[in-house]
């Protein structure tokens, strides 16, 4: 699995910090500081913009950040899981199946609130289903989530008979989520910078938020100081998996329509991305801010080895390197702060 | 809430009974029906030999376990099977021996895990939770940072942090289980003042410590565990140490024999050891043969010293000699190398392996003997592990037993055992006794001053002075990175030592 | 890769008049290849393709988007951008990158699909049929190799939810029923396009069915097909079962040869093919909207004159 | 990905535990009890009986597990890194870049002892680099490891043209690999049974071992105590590195050539083999035994469904399914013991 194939987020890195600027103040800076790893986007985005004329173009920046948004939301989802010292590893899967069940609702003629509102739900659903296996069911995540990945595209597959969904007419209802633009920014774009907003704001300033890091942290402590640990678990597979069902509307309505291994793979990337992002996986440590960056760094690198024309198998080598490079600089740049 | 709701006076009922609890664990039956009641108000000692169940007893009462058999009552209410949340709810607060903590959240936000202060939709109020946590840590006199990660504090400070968690609940009974382990006096007496505040306003406790002068000074009533039952129970005015003592391990014990140590040649010299914002040119030397006391406050230093020359942690200047050859220790395996030991303060975060049996943790410090050309000979483990459960007397189901359930004093003696396995020329202790009731503590002195006399340098970090007092042939005064004095063992006095650990001038 | 700017001639640039091309056409032109999996064989001798004849047309950007048709719709979107002069465009499945054609061909930009067609009227569509190949499989298993007797087959099936998986079972299946249904398909597994796996489930359908219980094993692709042929060889009943396999891929070309697998049905990528029309666009020419290649069957009686001339 | 590509280990179980049981005596027995997972394999294997006649055959026997040893030595060193509270994601790029290089090396003429001692040392290269950019360079392993993935796969698509390489006539010479047998049980088994037992005997009875489980249960504590930890960590994954050499070795022999993309997959395979067999992922705790005991649940799972032929959408479902049951049975088994 290339663990790297989603698009931008170049911009939603930048967009979110013009946002926190403006709306929290400082808290961008307080992000540039925090995340050394923003410092490698720079490096990258200054780079790329001397190696291509058409990297920093506003075109390219709109449709970069458009793509990003899909697998960027999948990883903000998984920062929750991950903060938890969680793993899911069905987003993908998640996402498929949502797709194929949206796609085929809008296909039959579902209005289309209600089939957004039923996909949403359904998302949230499988979510639930993986809490509820690892805390009632005492599984560990790696087990419960991979055994819902291969169920869910297993059960994707089977619905659709494996072949794609075309949405047909309806296709013009939805196109304005995929397609559409408030004030020059496009929406999914907004969507992912208005859900990383609000994921960065429940992770940072409401009890919720702060249960996720305890919880992630220190599993007993937080038991022993009367938190329910497992409503806490509970809510963030819950949460990617709205996550998931979110990404899926944007690709449905981006396309028209849904294959049935839709988003295999994903996981990995959005997984990728949180870890990049500075996420510890052992939980209680990262946030929000480093997976927006993450997510920015993996779609401009895509992005720009696409403009440069560089051939797909060389590609993946000079992903791998990069990634590498970037993660480096960061640990450099912050050096022995982390010490014992 | 906490202002309005108590009654100065003594209210009927009881603030706890605990009545015939049991509870059993794979190969250990840790209580045999354990009855418990303290008045609200009371200060209620519980003390016992390691492993005699008495952090089974508060974590049953604090709902982390649950229990076989018996029945509670808080506050006159019968308690059901109740988790940590509802205990918390009845107004139980409980220390733990072992801090439960989480690393990377800040000091306040460890206080008020739980219960954060927030508005409406659940979002944190910060200038609240910093402000309370100031009062709190202010009311409790313990200067804590609010903002400072809780895994950035030494020891002391995570402990004072478990403390002021506790207190700053306003619970009706609050259990401290072993809180002054790695106390120094002065914080210690800070505790006390601010527990008998509360006493006044009927909260009641249960307080835990193998330090029996803690248990006279503090203590209205005590109880005494052994074996997983009470063997006795009354007035601590009643009480005599010696009785106490024979209470709990079954036998009188003879105090810390006087010993003449013969200094041999220097064995560790340390020259201007300095690391930025920790230790300040800090030099002495120990000979073969002399144990080396280090006292001082928490956040002193202390640790840092013993950890420098450890090579745990970096130093940014200074020069260590061993046996009189100058060498570089980058790493603990250099220091090992050269036969130095280090017995952390800490044994949870960086000295136990918890997963693993109590033989793996005891031998983990030198394989090399009881393994040739990288085998492990089960047969030579075995062996050595099962003479020092003996000679410790570690009390535990078997060497194969994850030391995970080894009681809090049983895990430090396990540990211990690491330290004799690995037969070290130079050894550094720190809070050598930590949780280990008083027959293994003497044990321990003896086991200390034996190595001595078999030639070992002992450096030992103690944040308890009678036990600095009594095992250190010299004793080295810290302050603030510093070695503030160098008292002989005939000259050192508690009250020499605590001034030259905190005045203020040179 | 873009290093084609050379040769001035254009060679490949057919029939068209020989005078200077528009400004700019010839060698400045921008051609973009957007492949949907460019990682097995036939497809990656597609991109390869594609790379050598369209050199010498200008600069030629190659995108991957390893089965995701929303990376690949991602990927035109980025050619737009650009922009390009003529869009190459393989899509991962048909309706899942039809708006992305769409927007393609909204902006101006010329829109070539290879293999896979979309659901929307684009410039050109060049590529053989999958159905096609299906049916003419059911009916060479059927007429030739079963003569009209009818007889058991079992079916290793390509990477699921894929459509030229999708195509060669559902019109092979529909053929037999039409017209043979003496012809039982009596297992159907997943060989996800790979050697290894193919290996891997044929052992196990070895146990499941004994000797002379199965005449023909009818898998997706070549490369399925001699992962088939290892597990029979190992097994040794070869000789039991009739291999058949679908492609034209040299390997199994040679099998053919030495009796190994029984038939093969070509499947041309139209990489070649997509340049020359991309050559005609840029000169300024005008293309047909359909450029069917055609499916050839490969057996021992021509087996001789494909020797080599697959890929 | 499907995460139970793999087959066999039913009898590599078995095997192991006669083999046990003779050598060194109620090991086997003490196996049993570890692995509560151990009952799972049994009631599985009953279950397969009853539903196939074809199932518990000498013949499938031979078959599924010949299959199963090629995710099962994976498996093998995938679970040294798991101890260590690592994770390796490039195993499967390892054994295809290995498998292109050892095919096209047998192609050219290269002699096979060397060919094979060649490609052995170029996994433990592999592995190596992996644990210099872990150790030295204080990457995360997840990290580390992801890169290697993507690069790993980029070259051997780059080197091989994304074609597949053909070894020809020096087959023969290899053959004995991946289809000999001695005493009726085929070559790949004993070797995955030998490994196996190698590696349970390295990880119980060599201080290496002990170190392995010190520095993945506290990696502070063992540094304290002399443990070079950075030694550890990279041998750790050169055996790693080596194991999916091996794994290589076995799948070029089988098919007597290699496709580029022969392996992608497999790391999800093998550390689920690895999780389902009992070892946390947050290392310290679990062992070979129930990693044995895993990929022969995965690999009997696998063949039973193509047995019962059943259709591959519903298999991914009942896969995940039974996997999911085969756990839950276990903690149950267990039950209480761990407790909280
Ligand atoms: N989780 C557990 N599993 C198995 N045995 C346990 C567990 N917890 C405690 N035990 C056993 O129960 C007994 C009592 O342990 P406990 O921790 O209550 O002793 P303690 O009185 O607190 O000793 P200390 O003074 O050393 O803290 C010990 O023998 C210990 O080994
Ligand atoms: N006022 C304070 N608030 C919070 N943390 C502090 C404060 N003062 C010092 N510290 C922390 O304490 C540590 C130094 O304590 P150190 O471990 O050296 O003390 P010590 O002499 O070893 O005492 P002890 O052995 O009791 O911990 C440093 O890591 C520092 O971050
Ligand atoms: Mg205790
Ligand atoms: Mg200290």
């Amino acid at each position: 699995m290339d663990a790297t194939k989603s698009r931008e987020g170049v911009q939603a890195g930048a967009m979110r910090s013009i946002w926190t600027e403006a709306i929290l103040g400082g808290a961008a800076w307080r992000l540039v500081r925090a995340n050394g790893i923003f410092l490698a986007l720079l490096v990258l985005l200054a780079v790329g913009a001397v190696l291509s004329p058409h990297f920093l173009t506003a075109a390219n920046f709109a449709n970069v950040s458009r793509q990003a948004s899909i697998v960027g939301i999948l990883a903000i989802g998984m920062t929750f899981v991950i903060l938890t010292a969680g793993i899911d590893l069905s987003v993908g899967s998640i996402l498929g199946i949502v797709a194929i069940g949206f796609a085929s609702m809008m296909s039959s003629g579902v209005p289309w609130p209600l089939a957004i509102a039923v996909s949403i739900a359904f998302g949230a659903g499988v979510g639930a289903l993986n809490g509820l296996g690892i805390t009632k069911g005492g599984l560990q995540p790696f087990i419960m989530t991979l055994a819902m990945l291969v169920i869910a595209r297993g059960a994707t597959l089977t619905f659709a008979d494996g072949k794609p969904i075309r949405v047909g007419e309806a296709a013009a209802d939805i196109a304005w989520i995929g397609n559409g633009s408030l004030a020059g920014i496009p929406v999914p774009v907004l969507m992912f910078a208005g859900l990383g907003g609000f994921a960065w704001f429940v992770l940072r300033h409401t009890t919720f938020g702060r249960e996720v890091y305890a919880v992630g942290d220190n599993r007993e402590a937080a038991r022993l100081s009367g938190i329910s640990t497992n409503r806490v678990v509970f809510g963030a597979y819950v949460i990617s998996g709205v996550c998931a069902a979110v990404s899926a509307l944007i690709v449905v309505s981006r396309l028209a329509a849904s294959e049935p291994t839709q988003g295999q793979g994903f996981e990995l990337d959005a997984i990728a991305i949180v870890v990049i992002g500075g996420t510890s996986l052992f939980g209680g440590s990262g946030g929000i801010g480093g997976t927006l960056v993450g997510a920015a760094i993996v779609a401009a690198v895509n992005n720009l080895l696409n403009l440069l024309g560089v051939p797909p198998f060389s590609q993946q080598i000079a992903k791998g390197l990069i990634i590498l490079g970037a993660v480096l600089l960061e640990r450099r740049t912050r050096g022995r702060e982390e010490g014992r | 809430m906490m202002a309005a709701e108590f009654e100065p006076a003594r209210p009927a009922a009881p603030a706890l009974v605990m009545r015939g609890i049991a509870k059993a664990f794979p190969g250990a039956q840790a209580l045999r029906g354990v009855d418990l009641a303290v008045a609200p108000g009371e200060i209620h000692g519980l003390v016992g030999e390691n492993g005699a169940g008495k952090s089974t007893l508060v974590k049953i009462l604090a709902g982390a376990y649950s229990r076989d058999a018996g029945d509670i009552e808080v506050a006159g209410q019968p308690v059901g099977s109740a988790g940590p949340a509802e205990m918390l709810a009845r107004g139980v607060a409980v220390i733990y021996q072992e801090p439960a903590l989480a690393p990377h959240l800040s000091v306040a936000e460890n206080i008020f895990m739980g219960r954060l202060p927030s508005r409406r939709l659940g979002i944190v109020d910060w200038r609240r939770l910093i402000e309370e946590t100031s009062v709190v840590s202010g009311r409790l006199g313990l200067d804590l940072r609010p903002r400072a990660r809780v895994g950035s504090l030494s020891v002391a400070r995570r402990q004072m942090v478990e403390i002021a968690k506790a207190l700053s609940r306003d619970a009706r009974l609050i259990v401290l289980d072993e809180p002054s382990a790695v106390l120094a006096d002065a914080e210690l007496q800070g505790l006390f003042t601010v527990m008998r505040r509360l006493t006044e306003r009927g909260v009641a406790f249960i307080y835990i410590s193998h330090r029996l002068n803690e248990v006279f000074q503090i203590t209205d009533r005590v109880t005494v565990m052994k074996d997983g039952r009470v063997v006795a129970t009354g007035p601590t005015a009643g009480m005599t140490a010696p009785r106490l003592v024979g209470l709990m391990v079954g036998r009188e014990l003879g105090a810390d024999r006087e010993r003449t140590p013969n200094r041999g040649r220097i064995a560790l010299r340390v020259e201007g050891l300095t690391r930025r914002g920790v230790l300040d040119d800090v030099s002495f030397e120990v000979a073969a043969g002399e144990i080396l006391g280090i006292a001082g406050l928490a956040g002193s230093g202390r640790t840092e010293v013993l950890r420098a020359i450890h090579g745990a942690d970096p130093i940014d200047a200074g020069t260590i000699e061993v046996f009189g050859r100058a060498t570089p220790i980058r790493s603990p395996r250099d220091a090992i190398g050269l036969g130095i030991g280090l017995l952390t303060e800490d044994r949870k975060a960086d000295g136990l392996m918890l997963g693993q049996a109590v033989a793996f943790n005891v031998t983990i410090g030198k394989l090399s003997e009881v393994a040739t050309r990288g085998l492990i000979s089960q047969r030579r483990e075995r062996r050595v592990v099962e003479e020092y459960v003996a000679r410790l007397d570690i009390r535990t189901a078997g060497i194969g037993a994850r030391i995970r359930n080894l009681s809090g004093g049983n895990q430090q003696k396990a540990i211990f055992a690491r330290w004799l396995n690995a037969d070290c020329r130079i050894l550094l202790i720190d809070e050598p006794t930590r949780g280990v009731d008083v027959g293994a503590k003497a044990e321990i002195h003896r086991l200390l001053a034996e190595l001595a006399d078999r030639g070992v340098a002992i450096v030992m970090v103690s944040s308890e002075l009678p036990e600095v007092l009594a095992v250190s042939d010299r004793i080295l005064v810290m302050r603030e990175g510093r070695i503030t004095a160098e008292l002989d063992r005939s000259e050192a006095t508690e009250e020499r030592i605590m001034l030259h650990a905190t005045r203020h001038d040179g | 890769s873009s290093g084609g700017a050379a040769s001035p001639g254009a060679s490949s640039a057919p029939s068209s008049a020989p005078s200077a091309a528009p400004s700019q056409g010839g060698a400045g032109a921008v051609i973009g290849f957007s492949q949907a999996n460019g990682s097995d064989e036939w497809r990656t001798n597609q991109t390869n393709k594609v790379k050598e004849h369209c050199a010498s047309l200008g600069e030629v950007l190659v995108s991957d988007a390893l089965g995701e048709d929303a990376t690949q719709s991602g990927h035109v979107d980025e050619f737009i951008a650009r922009p390009v002069d003529v869009l190459l465009l393989t899509p991962n499945t048909a309706p899942g990158l039809t708006e992305a054609a769409r927007r393609a061909l909204d902006a101006g930009i010329p829109v070539i699909t290879l293999d896979r067609g979309v659901d929307v009227e684009v410039t050109q569509h060049i590529g053989a049929d999958n159905k096609l190949i299906g049916r003419t499989a059911a009916e060479y298993v059927s007429e030739t190799i079963l003569e009209g007797n009818g007889g058991k087959v079992i079916e290793i099936q390509g990477t699921q939810g894929a459509s030229a998986t999708v195509d060669r079972h559902d019109e092979f299946v529909a053929w037999l029923e039409e017209n043979d249904p003496s012809v039982e398909i009596v297992a159907s597994v997943d060989g996800d396009y790979k050697r290894e796996k193919a290996l891997t489930v044929m052992n196990d359908l070895l146990q499941a069915h004994a000797e002379g219980t199965v005449d023909v094993i009818y898998t997706h692709n070549d490369a399925m097909a001699l992962g088939v042929v290892a597990a029979l060889e190992t097994a040794g009943r070869l000789d039991e079962f009739v291999v058949v396999g679908i492609d034209g891929q040299n390997e199994a070309i040679q099998a053919i040869k030495d009796g190994k697998i029984a038939v093969t049905f070509t499947y041309d990528n139209a990489g070649k093919e997509a340049c020359e029309s991309a050559g005609k666009l840029i000169a300024g020419e005008t293309i047909d909207k359909q450029w069917v290649l055609e499916t050839n069957t490969i057996d021992a009686s021509n087996v001789d004159e494909w020797i080599g001339k697959g890929f």
